[in-house]
Order: C-alpha cells, then structure tokens, then sequence
C-alpha cells in the first residue's frame, strides 16, 4: 500500500515492506492473486496483506476456506494456467496439512511432465518462535523444505531483503516458499527504497567482514547473531553471513568466507538434528578440509518439540549460547 | 431427465426453548428436566465470569492470546452434559470450556493452557479427555480413533469432538466423518457453528444452506439445533450419545450459535463485521433466556443471582490463584518429555542446555569444565 | 423431535440405453446422435485394444505396472466427448484413456508414461490437459485452480477432473468440492464407481448409498449415471459442462461402472473378489451394448466390425512403435527440469554425476580429472 | 504366520520376517492391531499382511478407506486409546497427505500433555527405490522424520533385523517410523530365529569390520555398499555400518569407527541436500576433528525428484559410485 508518513519519515518494518511489494507487484503484473485465510478484508493476522482487498477487488485478494490443502491444491492450478497465486498459509505449523500438495505437486511438477506444466507461486508462510503465540505458531521447518527438489526457500531478515526477494520470487518461474520470520515483522524499521528492485535468489549476505570466524545464519536468528557480536571482546572479529535464500545454497560466499577465516559457527531455530545446519557444516568440512581450524559447530533448537511460550526463550538460540559457541571454538 | 431416485435426505432443525425463554411444551417433555437446567444455569455463568477473567489476564499481559467462550455456553455445555464423566471421552477444540469443566476439567488447567505452560494439558487421570488443539480440523480423527478402541473392546462408551464450522472446511474432517461412518463407530461429532472462523463469514466457508447436511455425504444421522438453546442441544446431544453407546453409530450435530467476542484477543472483529449483526445476537444470548424461563418458573431471582455472581467471582479469583501459584516449569521438562526415555544426545542437551558440540563437550576445545562460558559474560 | 425441515435434497439417477442396447426414447431425445454414437464405438474398440496391448506389453516386460480401463470405457469417452479440445481442461487420474486420446492426447504419451519414461507427460502444446495423476485424490484441487482460473479471466472455458470412487476418502477431494463450490467455479466432478479400490469394494470405502450424494455436503449439482451406458453419460455430462461454461458453477457426476481387469497388472483380483460379480458385469460392457443398438439399428455389421477390429490392431502397432521407437532418455533432463534454471550445485551433479566432493572436484584429493575412478574399475 | 517349508528350509525373505514378527506379537499381545489399505484380505500390495485377517478376524487386521490422514489419525487415537495400532502407509510417497497428523499430532503428544497422553504405534512404511515403480513410489524420505523431535525413524536392511527391530518397535511407548526397504522385500533369504528376540531402537550394526575408512549407511543401500566392498583392492580395508535405527542415532558407533579409520563415506537414495546424511557427516567432523584425514563424503541421491524408472538406476547410488568415493576419499 502506498507508504504512510510514518513509513516516510521512519522507514518500513519487514511488514510494511512485504505489502508494498505485494501491492507494486500486483499492479504491475495483473496475474498475481493473493489467497488464504483472512486476508482479504483482514488484510491477514498479521496485516501483511492490509488494505490489498480495498485496492485489487475480492477476485484478486482473496479469503479462502479454512483449507491449507485447498489453498496450496488450488494455488498449483492457477499457477498451471497462467496466474501468479501467492497463497498465504498463516503460520508455518499448518503447513502441515498442505506438505503433500506442495511437495508431492507444487515441487514435482516441472520435472515430471518436463517442463510442460510448471508451477510458478509463492508461498507465504510466517515462521519461527519469541512472540508468545500458542502451539504450532514457532516452527521453524525450512530444512524440510530445503531437502525437497523443485523449491526454492527464502527466508528474509531484514524489510530492505524481504522487498527485493520477494519481487524476485513472484518472478521466479517455481515455486518459492517464502519464510518471514514473524519476531522481526515489526520489530524495528529500515529504509527501503521506494521503487522496484530485486535481489537475487541463491545470494547470500556478509552481514559484518571479519577474520576469524565465520557466522552462518538466516531469518530472526541474524539479529540474535548481530546481539552476539556486540558482546564479544574487541580483538574478535567474526564474519556474519545472512543466508537469505535457504535453497539452492550460495555454497561459494560461505565457502570463501570459511577459507578465510578457517572457523564456523552455525545458528538457527529449528531443532538441531537434521537441520538445516547440518548441511551447511558438511558443505564446509567437504570444501574447507584444509583450512578447518576448528569443527563447524552449531548453535540451534534442542531436538525437542517447540515449548509453549513460558519455556519458548529457553528454546531459542540467543546471543548468549551464540557467542559462547564463537568463543569456545575460538578457543579450540 | 432423470429415470429415478437414487437418495433422498432431509436435516432437520430443532429449537425448544426460544429467545424468551418460552418453551415448546410437547417438545420439552423429553428434554432435560428444572433440576439440571438449574444447575447447568450456574455452571453457565461460572464460565462467562471466567471468560471475563481470562480477558482481563490477556488485557494486563498475564496470559496469552485467549479465544472467548461468550454466547456459547449453552452450546458447550450441553452437549458436554450428555456425556457420562470418567466413562465417556472428550476431544474438544479450544472454544468449549464449560464442557471440559463440566466434564471432570480442573478450570485452572485450561487459564494454565493459554498462559503457555504444557500443564495445562497434562490432564489427570480418570477425566476423560484430550488437551484443547490448537490446529483446526485435526483432533476429530483422535476422538474417531478412541471411540474405534472403545468399540473393538465392546465397551459401552462413546467420544465426542467439538469444533467450529470453519473447521469443516479440512480434509481431516471428512476423513473422520467417513472413518466413523464406514466403522460405524460411536463417535459424536458436534459443531459450534458460531458464524465466523476469523473475519471468515460461514456463507464464504462454504456453500451449502446448513452445516449439518455435510453428513449427509456418508448417511450419518444429523440435526441442526439452536446451540443457544440448552434444552435442544442437550436433548439433541442424549439421543444421539446413547444412540451410539447402544451400537447405533456415529451423528452429527450442528449448533447454531454466535460468536459474541472476537476471534481471539489478537483479534479486532469490528475490522470485518458489522455491530449491529452482533447486537441481533446478543438478543439470543443462552444466558439471558435461561434466566428468563427459570425467573418464569419462579425458579430464580434477583437475590439468587446476585449470590451466584458473587460465587462466580469468587470462582474466578481461586481460578486464577491456582493457575498463576504454580512454580515455574522446569526446563527439564522439555526434554523429559520428549520421548518416554531420554536419548544420550537429547541428555547431553538437557545437561548442558548446549547444542554446538564444544558446550557439551568444552573439553573438545581445551576448556575445562561442561557449560563453561567465555569470559566476558 | 424436530420442529421443521432446514434442508433436503436427493440424488437422481440416469440410464438411456439399458445393457441391450434399448434406448428409452424420450430420454434419447436429447442425447447423443447415431452418427456420434458411430465415431465413439470405433475409438472405444481401439481403447480396448490398446488396454489389451499394454496388458501383454507389462506381461513381457516392455511395460512397468499398467491399470486397465477394460469395462470403463463409455464412462472415460462419453465425459471426455462433452468437452471443447483446445479449450476446456481435462485432469485425470489414471484410468480414463479413452478420454485424453479423444481430447488430443497422442496415443503412445500414455503408454511411455507407463514405461516410466516422464516424456509421457509431456504434454504436446495446444492440449489441455495434466499428466495422468499416481498419487489418489490430490489432483481434483489442480482442476479446481484451473477452472478458477478461467473464471477469474472471464473465460469460456471449464475443467473436468477424472477420480475413482476410492479417491471420494481423500481430504482433497473435499477441500476441492468445497472450493469449488463456495467460489462456483466451472469444475466438473467426474467419479468414475468402478466398485473397487484395488481390493476394498465401495460399500467398505464408504457407508453411503452412492457416491453422488456427497455432492449434498456442499450444495452442488449432482447425479448418479449409468457409467457404462454412454449416452446417459454423455449427457449429464454435456449437461452440467456447458452449465458450467455459461456460468453455473460445478457438477459432480457419478457413473457406475466396473473394473473388469484387476487394479493393476501388478494385482490379482481373483484374491478379493468373486468372479460371479465379475461375469454379472461382463454383461454389462459398454461395448457389447453399443454394438447391439447399431446393430438393431443397422449401421453396423459383422463386417464392419471385422475391419474395425483390424483397424484397432494396426493402430495399436504403431503406438507401441511410436512408444518403443523412441531414444532412451537423456540422463540431463533429471537435472534439466527441476527448475527452469539450473542452480550451480545441481550443474556440477548433472556434470559430474556424483554427488561426493570428491567426485564433482577430485582435484581436492590430487587426482586430475572430474569424473575420475579408481582403476580397479 | 506360521513357516512355510520353503522359509524353513531356505530362510526367510524380509517380507517373511515382517510378517512373522506381526503375527507373533498380534499373537502375545491382543492390543496390537493393524490397519491400512488392502491390508486384509489382499495381505498388502506387498504380502507383509498375508494371511493375517484370516487368523486375527476383520476386527485386528483392517481394510481401511483410501485415506491415508484418516489411517494416521485415527490409529492416534486408538494408540491414546490404549491399543497399539500398527498403520500401514502403502508406499512412501502417500506419507504426504499424513504427514500432518505424524508430526504434528503423534510426535508431539506425549510432550504437549506432559506425559498425560502418549501415541504407542508403529507406522509401517515401504521406502526407497529400485523396483520399477510408479511415480511416487520409490522416494527415500526419511530426514524429513529423523528432523522431527517426538519421533523414532528405523529401517531394517535385512530380515533377521526386521524382525528383532519390528518387535522393539511395536513394544516402544512412542511412536515409531518403521521404514520397509522395498528393494530388499524379497531380493534374498536369510535365517531368522523362530522365537521372540529384539534388536534394540537406537543401536547401529557394524557389518564388516575395517580399518581404512568408514562406510556409513541404511536401508537398501547397505546391500549396494556390501557389493562395493567387493569390487575394492584386496589390501583396502574398509568398515561398513549399518545404521539400523536412524533416529535417535547411535553416534558412538559412528564416531568409534572414524576415530579409528580417519575417513568416512555415508551412502543413502534419498537427495544429498539436507539429507540425513549431512546430520552424520556434521557429527563426525564435531567430534572426530582431530581424527579426520579426509572430509566426509556423500554418495547419495541427485538434488533433482527422483526419476521414472527408466532412469532411475542412474539416480541410485550404486556399487560404482561407492567405490570410486571410497577410493578417493582414500587418496585424499
Ligand atoms: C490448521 C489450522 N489452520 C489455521 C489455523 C488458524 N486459525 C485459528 S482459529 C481459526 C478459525 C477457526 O474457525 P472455526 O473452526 O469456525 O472455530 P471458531 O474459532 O469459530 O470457534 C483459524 C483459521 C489453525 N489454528 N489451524
Ligand atoms: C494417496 C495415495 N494413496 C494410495 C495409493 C495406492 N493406490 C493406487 S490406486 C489405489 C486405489 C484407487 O481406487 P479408486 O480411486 O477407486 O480408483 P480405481 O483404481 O478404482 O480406478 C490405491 C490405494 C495412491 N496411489 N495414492
Ligand atoms: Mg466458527
Ligand atoms: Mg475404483
């Protein structure tokens, strides 16, 4: 929507910035049609899609049964047959219901009738825990969906990536599932340039330049990591990598970054075990052998289930177990 | 250009009791009996003073997001109270908390739910239920499941589940519908159609003219009552409770009832609905016409109710003593409870609250001791 | 117990021509003409003997697992006949040949599909239609998006979706009845009640009388046909189509038919069911009726027959030929087609054809050239 | 179901074993029941229910709709009941459409209760590629569960482990992924004792031992990497692990053996990217740092959808793709 004086005079959240792409690209593109559940004159639960529904009309905004399958089923068709659905699912626990159409389907469908139906959306999903919400509203499944073939995975951290990333996506000839890490949705805001721009999908960030380690993460857990390294002593200098797009991996900038630096430490919310981290520190000890200091070590969820809110800060990897993982692996 | 009828079917609409309290006198014959109405009368108003309550917690950051009851007492409860307590077994959604309490529920586990503390669903043994479910749609297969074990072990007993109309909409839902269908198994499906799911009217949930035809799909016996009519609901809910506990398979029930608050306290429903629809309903309250008939009857008075609300005040304070007294969760219990023995890598996390291998191994990097931490901390 | 009726409905059922080949005349009327009814025989007997290829193609391992449309025939072409090629979409499952061939689909797609080779679905520009569907029940939502497609663009056009009887006990089914319903769109709902998911009979997959009447759940048009009479076919099926086109909405059609070959080639039905039921239907086939109207009516004959039975065998020569004729798969086209560019992890496997980073870059442990092997190889 | 004279003289196929160790457990314990499509009458399109429905009634051994979230769910309810179900999930690729109710509904009651209520079920599953199968019918997708915190993901490579290992699992309190390599089903025969024995959840299997380097896998690929060994020079000596249960993973075993070889390849079908064979790859280099002389290597599934079978012996990773790894992670 077009931008308010706040938005003006102090920049936009990520919030502000996933509507306005959505509103500029909506007006450029006439394909593209939002759906899901309470977006439209809700503008979503957490007003993302606000006020779209006013501007585009109902056919293009639009609410949908209480339907995950449905909404990720029907979004395949339309993208089938020429439009370009950008179907919200409202948090990324109820994703769940929607796995087999977006994996078995949205993902499978290029290859398998070769290239003769493809599936061009983009899944919005809100992700990840710390903002007190009720059960199955903190997930944080992106490895999930990085180990499937035929999606792309984003996750944007800060309003100025979301923007650009999400124009890239609602580009993109596949599917992309687009993370937006809800803690961040407005906590802080940022200048975004007003006008069209896009960020490429597969290009990671250096956050922070440094020598000595090398800080591998994405989403909400990048503003942890930036709190991690305002804690460490002065003579460290670590290296911040903001993954950005999940898959396909920017396998070089974490690699040159690894040569340089000959430490890694990896951080996200997801569990630990088979998460996305694992695949990272395996790329690095494939392609870094020699320069490897240190081990890669990880600094994620436990390998438990997401606590409800009273225990969720105990869960989350914060700047404590973050720059105590750089400190002991500094010291190895 | 049809040769012939393959099927035919109809739903059927009961009201007994109406917006005055006034009585169909034939029809309440059978139905529940002054006693009962008395009784569920005050649990009734017990919830709705809690319902405040917890309001006011969210409001003051003492717990929270919380989803209002309001208006839907009488649907909750009772269908709740057909239901034979440590017998019979309740799946509910997370909008029916007079049937849980009703239903054998300590109130303070479900303040103790909303304010982010899994012992809130550790829900003691002998009642007879499962925690609320936050995921629409997906705790009816649990309930279709229990009555299955119910039915192959020939135990007299039948589940119930709550859940919205929206809820209607996933395809858990006709799975259940069908499984308890095609098994015939004693498992009563009971819908709060309370007109909205989120900003979502029920006519753009769906198209058909009731809720309760869907069961039409697997010729499941149906009925559509007014959910703001104790006596119909509860009438409507025995028949069809012993129906299935005497072998005679699973129903459907939709109750027509009203959201009266918002969605939840993250919620502003005035963004997409209009007040003058939610005034038309608060004309139909369950409460109001209740009290209505029983001050009819000379069951009730001003005095009574004055009691009663102080009671329910009081309720509510020992309510919420109980669930804000209870020492803060252990940690452990996260992990303790992951599986029913703690794996040795999830042991170590527990031990060191450390995933990278160097905190729970510092010896890995030269460093002393488990959970040693740099020092500039 | 109910004070008055909230909604009732039924199911009709239709059949034109009863299975010996009689037509009841008034129906017949507005069904399909001889000249029509001439051109679909035909195409059926060469779907036949196709099906009957395939079977012996998978007995002597030129062909992976095969389903049989054998007995389905009037259902597939019948529905398949009431859409515009080039226009309308067409989203099957599996076992509806007939129809894709009628609606464009080069004949040997199918059979390469069945080959494993991907190339069978990859479907020549200008046909509307998806690749046969493995997985049961997911691709009904795929028509709903297509056909809500067309809506949204104010298009003429619709999409029909092929599914068995054993698909209605999906989710998906439902979530796509009910989209297609609460948002009308131009989706028409064909189930082909072949009796059997694989070796679960219908009575056992649901409790209901037909499959039709779970249209009733979401307020939408239905009948029940005669599946293997194909002018009743193709007339609820023309029907609802251009109902839709003209702004309707959807239709769900059941036609009642029967698999009179085992599930797959990889089933054996003579396990699960009896043959009695299966030589009752065996009178039924569409086929022989069909003959015995044109016979009656004295546009066929044992000659023209002969000479169709010879026509069938040819073409079924040459699309074995056109299957069989064609070069084995690139290995590229895995990497190829998983996005429409490839990313650089994926280049280096499709170059390399490993996935170890030794392999992709076996200059990491001083060997020379990509793709190196040890020599004992 | 009680020996044939061919298993009593030739040994059981894992088919045989699977179903030798249903009947006897349905046998002792009169909760166990199974429930699936054609698991009845039809004995499963794989055979592993034959003969059941006969000896244990319609009520024990259940012909379920077509409904594979229905299967899940409702056997989560029968196991919070007090039974112990055992669904059968036809193949691999119909987990999609249950995936909702696995992970977030049994993987997560026991925690989210609080102990009040738990989920004591085996979801059978046949996994994996190689047998000429449709669409969908032949994915590897076990990361995705081994990922989920609640969960116990197990795949047996051989009969006698199928057995002892099905028996642990249906005794577990907590739900269990019992993943059936479908290649191996009926590829050989081997002895399998008569009686009730288990093979414990969470112990991986050395098969041959080595010195040289370590041979990491699971499943049907176990029998591929055997093959292997055969094809290498007689003076390379390599140990090969079978993982046997993939979560939780038996890491001691694991780390023994590359703390003795310095080298490691792990094999599985299943795509490399964020497969679980970057969790063991992550492990190793955490804790056998010191002890590496080569990075971890992967032979694994392509990061594309697994083909149609006319190409799929060239996805799979065969006996050539092994060696050849072996050997230069050998000459590194
Ligand atoms: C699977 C799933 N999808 C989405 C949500 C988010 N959500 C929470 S409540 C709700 C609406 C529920 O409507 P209804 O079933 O009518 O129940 P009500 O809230 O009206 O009691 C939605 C969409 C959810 N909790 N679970
Ligand atoms: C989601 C899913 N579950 C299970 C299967 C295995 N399967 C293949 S065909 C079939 C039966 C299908 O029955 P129906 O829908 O009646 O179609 P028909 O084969 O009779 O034409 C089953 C269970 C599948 N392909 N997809
Ligand atoms: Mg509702
Ligand atoms: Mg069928």
């Amino acid at each position: 929507m077009p931008r308010t004086e706040q938005m003006i005079a102090q920049g936009l959240t990520l919030v502000d910035a996933i509507n306005e792409a959505l509103y500029q690209e909506m007006e450029r593109d006439s394909r593209v049609v939002c759906l899901g559940e309470d977006v439209g004159l809700n503008g979503g639960v957490f007003r993302v899609t606000e006020g779209l529904q006013k501007v585009f009309g109902l056919e293009r905004v639009i609410d949908t049964p209480l339907s995950e399958s449905g909404i990720m089923g029907s979004a395949i068709g339309l993208a089938m047959a020429g439009m370009r659905p950008i179907p919200e699912i409202q948090f990324e626990g109820f994703l769940g219901p929607a796995y087999d159409q977006l994996v078995n389907h949205a993902a499978r469908y290029r290859t398998r009738s070769r290239g003769a139906v493809t599936v061009p959306m983009v899944v919005r999903v809100p992700v990840g825990g710390g903002i007190h919400a009720p059960e199955l509203h903190s997930d944080s499944p992106e490895a999930i969906y990085a180990h499937t073939p035929g999606l792309k995975v984003l996750m944007p951290s800060t309003p100025y990536d979301a923007k650009g990333m999400l124009l890239s996506a609602i580009r993109d000839p596949d599917p992309v599932v687009f993370f937006e890490p809800k803690r961040v949705y407005r906590s802080y805001r940022q200048e975004v340039p007003e006008g069209d721009y896009t960020i490429p999908i597969g290009q990671a960030k250096v956050v922070a330049e440094g020598r000595d380690l090398t800080l591998v993460t994405w989403g909400a857990s990048v503003h942890q990591c930036n709190d991690a390294l305002d804690t460490l002593p002065e003579d460290v200098s670590v290296e911040l990598i903001d993954l950005r797009t999940i898959a396909p991996l920017d396998v070089d900038t974490i690699i040159q970054s690894v040569e340089k630096t000959g430490r890694c430490v990896i951080v996200h919310e997801a569990p630990k075990t088979a998460g996305f981290g694992a695949e990272i520190a395996t790329t690095i000890q494939e392609y870094c052998f020699l320069h490897l200091k240190a081990p890669v070590q990880r600094v994620a969820g436990f390998d438990t289930i997401m606590p409800y809110y009273k225990l969720e800060q105990e869960y989350l990897p914060d700047a404590k177990r973050v720059s105590e993982a750089v400190m002991q692996c500094l010291a190895y | 250009m049809p040769l012939k009828t393959a099927y035919q079917a109809k739903v059927e609409y009961l009201q007994i009791m109406d917006e005055n309290g006034v009585v169909d006198e034939k029809l309440a014959k059978d139905a529940m009996g002054d006693q009962d109405i008395l009784e569920l009368y005050q649990y009734m108003i017990k919830c709705r003073v809690l319902d405040e309550t917890a309001f006011k917690l969210q409001r003051s950051k003492r717990m929270g997001t919380y989803p209002q009851n309001k208006g839907q007492e009488a649907a909750a409860i009772g269908a709740g109270f057909s239901l034979k307590r440590g017998t019979d077994f309740l799946v509910p959604c997370y909008r029916e908390n007079a049937a849980l309490w009703m239903h054998g529920l300590p109130m303070h586990y479900i303040f103790l739910h909303w304010m982010g503390d899994e012992r809130g669903n550790q829900i003691p043994k002998g009642v007879c239920q499962l925690p609320l479910c936050i995921p629409i749609g997906t705790q009816m297969l649990h309930a279709t499941g229990i009555a299955w074990a119910f039915k192959m072990r020939k135990e007299p007993r039948v589940a119930m589940t709550f859940f919205g109309d929206g809820a209607t909409s996933e395809g858990d839902f006709h799975e259940a519908m069908n499984f308890a269908s095609a098994f015939q198994i004693p498992c009563i499906f009971f819908c709060q159609n309370n007109q909205w799911a989120i900003s979502v009217p029920r006519e753009q949930q769906m198209n058909s003219a009731t809720v309760a035809q869907k069961a039409l799909a697997y010729d499941m016996p149906c009925i559509q009552v007014d959910g703001n009519d104790l006596l119909a609901v509860h009438k409507a809910s025995r028949d069809f409770v012993e129906r299935a506990r005497s072998g005679g398979g699973p129903a459907f029930i939709e109750a027509v009832t009203y959201r009266l608050a918002d969605h939840t306290t993250a919620d502003d429903a005035r963004r997409y609905r209009d007040s003058d629809e939610v005034e038309a309903w608060v004309g139909k309250d369950p409460i109001i016409r209740l009290r209505k008939y029983l001050t009819a009857k000379n069951l009730w008075n001003d005095a009574k109710q004055a009691a009663l609300d102080e009671a329910a005040k009081q309720n509510a304070t020992e309510v919420v003593r109980a669930a804000e007294g209870i020492e803060r969760p252990a940690i452990a219990d996260i992990f303790d409870y992951t599986y029913a023995e703690l794996p040795r890598e999830l042991a170590l996390q527990k031990q060191t609250m450390r995933t990278s291998s160097l905190g729970q191994r510092p010896e890995q990097a030269g460093l002393s001791a488990p959970g040693v931490s740099a020092n500039h901390e």
